[in-house]
C-alpha cells in the first residue's frame, strides 16, 4: 500500500508532535478525561470478552486497540450530532452516553438493539457490512433539509465503517449521495488492517483515504491510535459538516489488537509478530506516557481510574447476568406499527398451543 | 367525484400528500423535471421544489437507504423504482434494513416508506421492464405490500399508504396507467388500505386477483357470465398482510376458487391463497384452488408477452377445470 | 464409508471437484486462510493456490458479478456467501443476471455457478445470521436449489451441483455442519441431484423437509411411533424444482400431509407444496396440508429462536391437528 | 464541475493537434475506414429510430452523438479482447461484426440477445445498469488466469457503462475488484452528459474520470466526440490491460444529441441551445473537415460512403420487418441447461390447452 500523510498529535512513545493543520485545545481535566474513557471501554470490553467465553454471551467484537480511534471520534462530536455505528463501536456507544449493559444485551441475544437512538443521537448497531452509511447519508440529508446546519451550533452525522466495508457498493452509493447533496457527514473509516482475516490489501491497493475525493469528497488519514490526533481531525470534519460545507471522510489508520469477533482464531491468519509490533503503539500507554511527560497525571490517577473501570465493569458484568430473556410471545411484537390481522391470528393460535402444554402439565399435577 | 387515468390519480394522491405534510418528499430517478417516466410525478417539482421531489443519483440501494436516514430524521419518503426490474439493487436495504427496523428496535423506530414501483407485464417492453416481483415482499415480514386495480383505489391508497407508518411496497399496474375512472376525493369514502373487496358478485366461482388482473377477471367474469355462469371476482388489493376473510366467505358460498397473477405460479401469491384456504375452507371445496399465472419462466420477450400473460382464455378454461372436478 | 460431519463432507467433496476440474475456483470471503468461518473450506487455499480458492472482497455483487464473468470465460466457480443474512446485497446479480443469462441468450450461454449459503438458525447467533431466504431463489425462474440434510447428501450433493451446467443455490444447513454421518465416496450410489426420497416409511401421515428440519422430523416421527402413530417422512432435498412424485405417492397413501420448515409461512415453500399437492391428490387428502414453520416475523433475537423455530413438538402437534379432520 | 484535462487529437474544427502521450498511426486506408464507420453506424441509427417510431421497433436508443466514442473504442478493439456493452452500444457491435439486425431483434422484442457473444467477442446487452461492469471484471480475472496477458498479442477485456452508472454499488464494486486484483480491463465511460433527465451534475460533483484512482486505477479523460483520440486512449489502455499492466478507466465526453431512447422527451429537460452547442462539435463534420483538409478524402468517397450507409440502411430494415415471432412455446426454452420436469410438465399442460383451442376450431370449421 502507498503512502499517505497520517495527522498525528502524539508520538508512539507519546510524544506530543505538532500539525500545521490539527490541534486540539484541552484543559488538563480534558486531558484526563479522555484517559478515562480509554481505559474504561478497554476494560469493559474485556469484560465482555470474559463473559462470552464463559457463555454469557453468544458473540463479542472487541474493539481492542482501536479506543483512541473510537474515543477520539465520539468525544468530538456534539450532543446533538447523530452517529450511526457498525457492531464495534462500544467506545462511541461509551461517549454518547449509552449505558453499556445496553450494548451487552444484543451479544447477549435478548434483543436486537437495546437502546433508544433519539435519547442518545446514536443509532442502534448495523452488522450487515455497510448500510448504515447510507442511513447515515440520509439523515444527513434530511438535517440539511431542516435547515440544521449553517452555524458552530449545527448538526453533523457521523457513519462509521470499516475498511472492509469500503468494498461494499451500499458504501460507494453513500459516497455518491453524500457528495452530491453535500451531506453535512462524516465518514469515519476506522481502518484496523483487517475485515475478519483478510487484510485491507484484499479490499484496494491504494490507501482508502483516497477513495474519497473522487467522489468529491476530501479524504483524511489519522493515526487512530493517537487520540489527540483523532479527536482534533474528526473536530474539525464535524464542524465542516455543522457549517454547511459538506462531507469528509477520515480514514483512521489502527490496528485491530485482538480477534474478529470471540469466533474468530487470528493465528490462522496473521503472525503474533505483526501484532507485537502494533503493541508498541498501544493507544492507551502512548497516552498514558503523554500524561505523565506532562505532568498532567499521576500514578495515584491511574489507579484511581482503573478502580473505576474495574467498578464499572463488574458492574456491567452483573447487569447483563441479570438482563431477563425475552417472554416466547414477545417475537411476534412489533413486526409493524400498524399492526397486521393475520399475524396476530398467528400469535394467537400459537399462544393456544402453547397453553395446551400448561394445561397438559396442569393436569399432571 | 372527477373522472381521471390512473396515472393521474396517483399524480393528484401524490400532490395532496405533498400539500398535507411537509415532511413527505418524494425521490427517485427522473422525477423531477421529466416528471417520471410515466409522467406519474408530473409538475411536481416545479410546485413543490427540488428539495421535496429530489431527483436522485442512479443507484437504488443508494435511495432506499437514505429514505431510511430521512427517515430516521423524521421524513415521510416516497421512493420511485422506475421499473420492477429494477429494484432489485435496493433489495438488501429493503429486506434487511426497511423491513426489520421496528422489529429490532422493539419498536422504537418506525420507518413510514412508501415504495412505488410500476410492475407487471403487457405493454411490449424490453427485458426488466414487465417483472411482477410481489412474491420477494410478500414473503418479508416487516413489509406491507399493496396494489390498486382502479383510479379510484390509486388515488386512496396511495395517500393512505403514504401516511401510514409501516414500510410499504406499492405496486403500480403500469400496463393500467391510462385505464379511467371515478375518483372519490373524501377520503370518508375510501376502504381500508389492507381490505380486499368483492368486485362482482357471483354463486358458482370465485376468482380472486390483483392489479392488472383485476380487469382481465372481470372480463372473464362477464364471458362466463354468458356461458350461464355465475362468476364471483374479489379484488385483494392488499398482499401483505392479506385480507382473505372475503375470499374465505365467498369460497364458503361458491365451493371454487381460481387465483389470478402475472407472476410465476410457483411461490407467486396463489400459493399461499391455496394453502390458506384450503385449510380454512377444506369442507367447503368442490374443486382444488386452481391458479392462472406466469410461467415458471423468466418475462419473455414481449412479442410472446401475450402467451405468458394470463387472459381471459385462461382464467375461463381455469372455471371450467374448476367443474370438473 | 468413512464417518465424517456435514462440515468435513462438504470440504472433501470441494476438493474433490477442485481435484477434477482446473477450471473449478471457489470464491468468498475469508475462505483462504481462515478456511471460512465455519471452515468449509479449511486448507483448500493452502492445496490449489490462490488463484484457485479466492479471498474475496467485501461485497457480494462483486463475488456473484465476477463468478458471472469467470463463468462467461469458462470458469466454473463455486462462491460462498458468509452467511444467509449477508446474500441480499448480490440479489441483483443473482436474480437478473445469473438466473436469465440462459435464457436471455436463448441458451447459447451457461452459467455453471453454485452458491453455497450456510443457512437457518438454531446456532444462537445474532441478527443477519440465522435466516432461511430459500423462498427467494425458489420463486426464481432460471435457479436450481438444493439443500442436504446429512453428510452424505451434502458430500454428494455439492459435487453435483458444481458439476451442472445450471446455476444452483447450494443451502447448507449450518446448525447441522457438526452432525456425524457415514458419506458413500463412489458416485455410482448416489440419488439424482434433483430428487426427493423417502427417508422414513409410514403409513398414517406424511411429514416433507428438508435441510435442518429433516432430523427434527425423523425425531418427530419417531415420537409419533411411540404413540402409535406411523408418520413417513420425506426429505424433498431439491427445493427447486421440485420433486414432488415421492409426496404424491405418500399422500395417496397416508392421506394426510405436514410440510416443515423454518422460513416464515407467508410464501415459504409450505405454501407451493400445499397447492401442488391439494391439486394433485384433491381426493386422497383427509385433511388440508398444514404446515409447521417459522412464523411471519423477522427472525427473532436468538433467546428466543426455540420458540420461534419448528421443533418435535409443534410437528407432532400437526401430526394431530392433521387427524382432528 | 470542475475542470480535467481533456485528450484531443482534434480540434472541433477538425484540426489535428497534438499531444504528448497519445497519438495514432493509421495510413489512409484506415483513415477513410474510421469515416465509413462513422457514416454506417449513424445512418443505421437513424433507420432504428424509424423504425421504432413506425411501430417495428419496441423501442430504440439512440447512439446520435456518441459515434465517435464509440467507433474509436470499438476499433481499438484486437479480435481477441472481449467487449461488455450497455443496450446503446450500436457502434462498438458494428465494429466487433455483429449483424445489427441482430441489435434491432432485441428492440423488436422478438428475443433477448440475439448474437452469440463467442463468435464476435462481444457479449450481450445489458440493460440493468452497470451489471455488466462485474460481468467484465470476472472475464479480465478469468483471463489473467489463463494466462493470456503478458504481451502484445494478450486479451484485453472493455466494460461500458454510461455516467449515470456511476453511481451503482455494482460499477463501483467493479472498480474494487479490478484494482485489488490488477484485472486486464479497460471502463469505457462515455459521459454523454445524462442518465435520461438528469444531467451528469446529478451523479457528481467532480469529473468522472477522477472516480478511479481512489480504486487504485488511472484515470483520464478523452474527447469522445473525437475519434482519433477516442481510438489512441482506448488502444494506450488496451495494451496496458494486455501486457498484464492493470486496469484503466476512460470517461469519454460527450454528448447524446437525441432522446435517452424513443420513449423519452427530452425536451422536458434541457434546452434546445445546449444541443445547438454540441451539435457544433459535431463528431461527423469534425472528422470528415480532417479528412477534407488533409486531402484523405473527397467528395466522391463521402458520396459513395452515404449509399454504401443508405443500402445498409435499408437491408436492415427489410431483415428486421422480415424477424419471425416467436413461437408460443419458445418461450419455455432454455429456461436450465439440465432442464426441469416440473416446468416441461407446465408447458405440455399449456401445449394441451393450446391444442384444445385448434381443435375448436377445427370443429368449427
Ligand atoms: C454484507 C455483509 N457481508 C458479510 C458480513 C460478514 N462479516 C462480518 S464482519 C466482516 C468484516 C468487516 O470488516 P471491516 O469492515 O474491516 O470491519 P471490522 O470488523 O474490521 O471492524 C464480515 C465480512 C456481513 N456482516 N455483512
Ligand atoms: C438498475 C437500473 N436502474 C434504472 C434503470 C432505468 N434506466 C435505464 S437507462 C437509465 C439512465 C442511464 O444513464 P447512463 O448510465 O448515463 O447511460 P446512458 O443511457 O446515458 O447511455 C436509467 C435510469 C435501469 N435500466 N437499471
Ligand atoms: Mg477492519
Ligand atoms: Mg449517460
Amino acid at each position: 500500500m502507498s503512502e499517505f500523510e497520517m495527522v498525528q498529535l502524539l508520538s508512539p512513545t507519546g510524544e506530543r508532535v505538532h500539525h500545521g493543520d490539527y490541534d486540539v485545545d484541552f484543559n488538563d481535566e480534558e486531558y484526563r478525561g479522555l484517559y478515562r474513557d480509554l481505559v474504561m471501554i478497554r476494560r469493559f470490553d474485556a469484560e465482555a470478552t470474559a463473559l462470552q467465553r464463559q457463555g454469557e454471551l453468544g458473540l463479542w467484537a472487541p474493539l481492542l486497540g482501536q479506543e483512541a480511534a473510537q474515543i477520539g471520534a465520539g468525544r468530538a462530536l456534539a450532543p446533538q450530532d447523530m452517529a450511526f455505528p457498525t457492531y464495534r463501536e462500544h467506545g462511541v456507544a461509551f461517549c454518547r452516553g449509552v449505558d453499556l449493559v445496553q450494548v451487552l444485551s444484543m451479544f447477549r441475544c435478548v434483543d436486537l438493539g437495546a437502546w433508544n437512538p433519539a435519547e442518545h443521537n446514536m443509532h442502534l448497531y448495523t452488522i450487515v457490512i455497510g448500510d448504515q452509511t447510507l442511513h447515515a447519508t440520509g439523515y444527513a440529508m434530511g438535517v440539511a433539509k431542516d435547515g440544521a446546519i449553517g452555524s458552530a451550533s449545527g448538526t453533523a452525522t457521523m457513519a462509521f465503517l470499516g475498511d472492509g466495508a469500503t468494498s461494499e457498493g451500499a458504501v460507494n452509493e453513500a459516497l455518491v449521495w453524500a457528495g452530491v447533496f453535500e451531506a453535512p457527514l462524516v465518514f469515519f473509516c476506522q481502518n484496523n488492517q483487517y475485515a475478519i482475516s483478510e487484510s485491507t490489501d484484499h479490499q484496494t491497493r491504494v490507501p482508502l483515504a483516497g477513495r474519497a475525493p473522487g467522489f468529491g469528497i476530501p479524504g483524511i488519514r489519522v493515526d487512530g491510535n493517537d487520540v489527540l490526533a483523532s479527536y482534533a481531525v474528526t473536530k474539525a470534519a464535524l464542524d465542516r459538516a455543522r457549517m454547511g460545507e459538506g462531507p469528509s471522510f477520515i480514514e483512521a489508520f489502527t490496528y485491530r489488537m485482538g480477534a474478529h469477533t470471540t469466533s474468530d482464531d487470528p493465528t490462522r491468519y496473521r503472525e503474533g509478530s505483526e501484532v507485537d509490533a502494533w503493541k508498541a503503539k498501544d493507544p492507551i500507554s502512548r497516552y498514558r506516557a503523554f500524561l505523565t511527560n506532562n505532568g498532567l497525571a499521576d500514578e495515584d490517577f491511574f489507579d484511581q481510574i482503573d478502580a473505576e473501570a474495574e467498578a464499572n465493569a463488574i458492574a456491567a458484568r452483573t447487569a447483563c447476568l441479570a438482563l431477563p430473556d425475552p417472554a416466547p410471545l414477545s417475537l411476534f411484537d412489533n413486526v409493524y406499527a400498524n399492526g397486521s390481522p393475520p399475524l396476530e391470528r398467528q400469535r394467537d393460535e400459537f399462544a393456544a398451543y402453547l397453553d395446551s402444554f400448561a394445561d397438559t402439565e396442569e393436569a399432571a399435577k | 367525484m372527477s373522472t381521471m387515468t390512473m396515472g393521474k390519480a396517483l399524480n393528484s394522491g401524490l400532490r395532496t400528500v405533498l400539500d398535507n405534510d411537509p415532511k413527505t418528499i418524494l425521490m427517485g430517478q427522473d422525477i423531477g423535471k421529466l416528471g417520471g417516466v410515466f409522467r406519474i410525478t408530473d409538475g411536481l417539482q416545479k410546485d413543490f421544489g427540488s428539495a421535496r421531489v429530489v431527483d436522485a443519483p442512479l443507484g437504488e440501494a443508494g435511495i432506499i437507504g437514505t429514505a431510511i436516514g430521512l427517515a430516521l430524521r423524521g421524513f415521510r419518503p416516497v421512493c420511485e423504482i422506475q421499473f420492477d426490474g429494477f429494484v432489485f439493487p435496493a433489495f438488501d436495504q429493503i429486506t434487511t434494513m426497511l423491513a426489520k427496523m421496528h422489529y429490532r428496535s422493539a419498536g422504537k423506530l418506525r420507518l413510514p416508506i412508501t415504495i412505488r414501483i410500476p410492475y407487471g407485464g403487457g405493454i411490449g417492453a424490453v427485458e426488466h421492464h414487465s417483472e411482477s416481483p410481489e412474491s420477494y415482499f410478500i414473503h418479508t415480514a416487516g413489509l406491507k405490500v399493496v396494489t390498486p386495480s382502479t383510479p379510484a383505489d390509486a388515488f386512496a391508497m396511495i395517500q393512505q399508504s403514504v401516511t401510514s407508518d409501516d414500510p410499504i411496497i406499492f405496486l403500480e399496474p403500469k400496463r393500467r396507467y391510462w385505464d379511467k375512472g371515478e375518483i372519490v376525493e373524501d377520503s370518508n369514502d375510501w376502504s381500508a388500505l389492507h381490505s380486499a373487496r368483492v368486485v362482482r358478485e357471483g354463486t358458482d366461482a370465485t376468482v380472486a386477483a390483483y392489479g392488472p388482473m383485476v380487469k382481465t377477471s372481470l372480463q372473464a367474469a362477464d364471458a362466463a357470465a354468458s356461458e350461464g355462469r355465475n362468476v364471483e371476482v374479489i379484488d385483494l388489493r392488499t398482499l401483505a398482510p392479506l385480507d382473505l376473510e372475503p375470499v374465505f366467505t365467498s369460497v364458503r358460498k361458491t365451493g371454487r376458487l381460481i387465483v389470478v397473477h402475472e407472476a410465476p405460479m410457483t411461490l407467486g401469491l396463489g400459493a399461499e391463497i391455496s394453502a390458506r384456504v384450503t385449510q380454512e375452507c377444506f369442507y367447503s371445496l368442490e374443486a382444488p384452488v386452481l391458479r392462472v399465472t406466469g410461467f415458471d419462466t423468466p418475462y419473455p420477450a414481449a412479442r410472446v408477452e401475450e402467451t405468458y400473460l394470463p387472459d381471459l382464455d385462461r382464467v375461463l378454461d381455469a372455471v371450467d377445470r374448476s367443474f370438473d372436478y
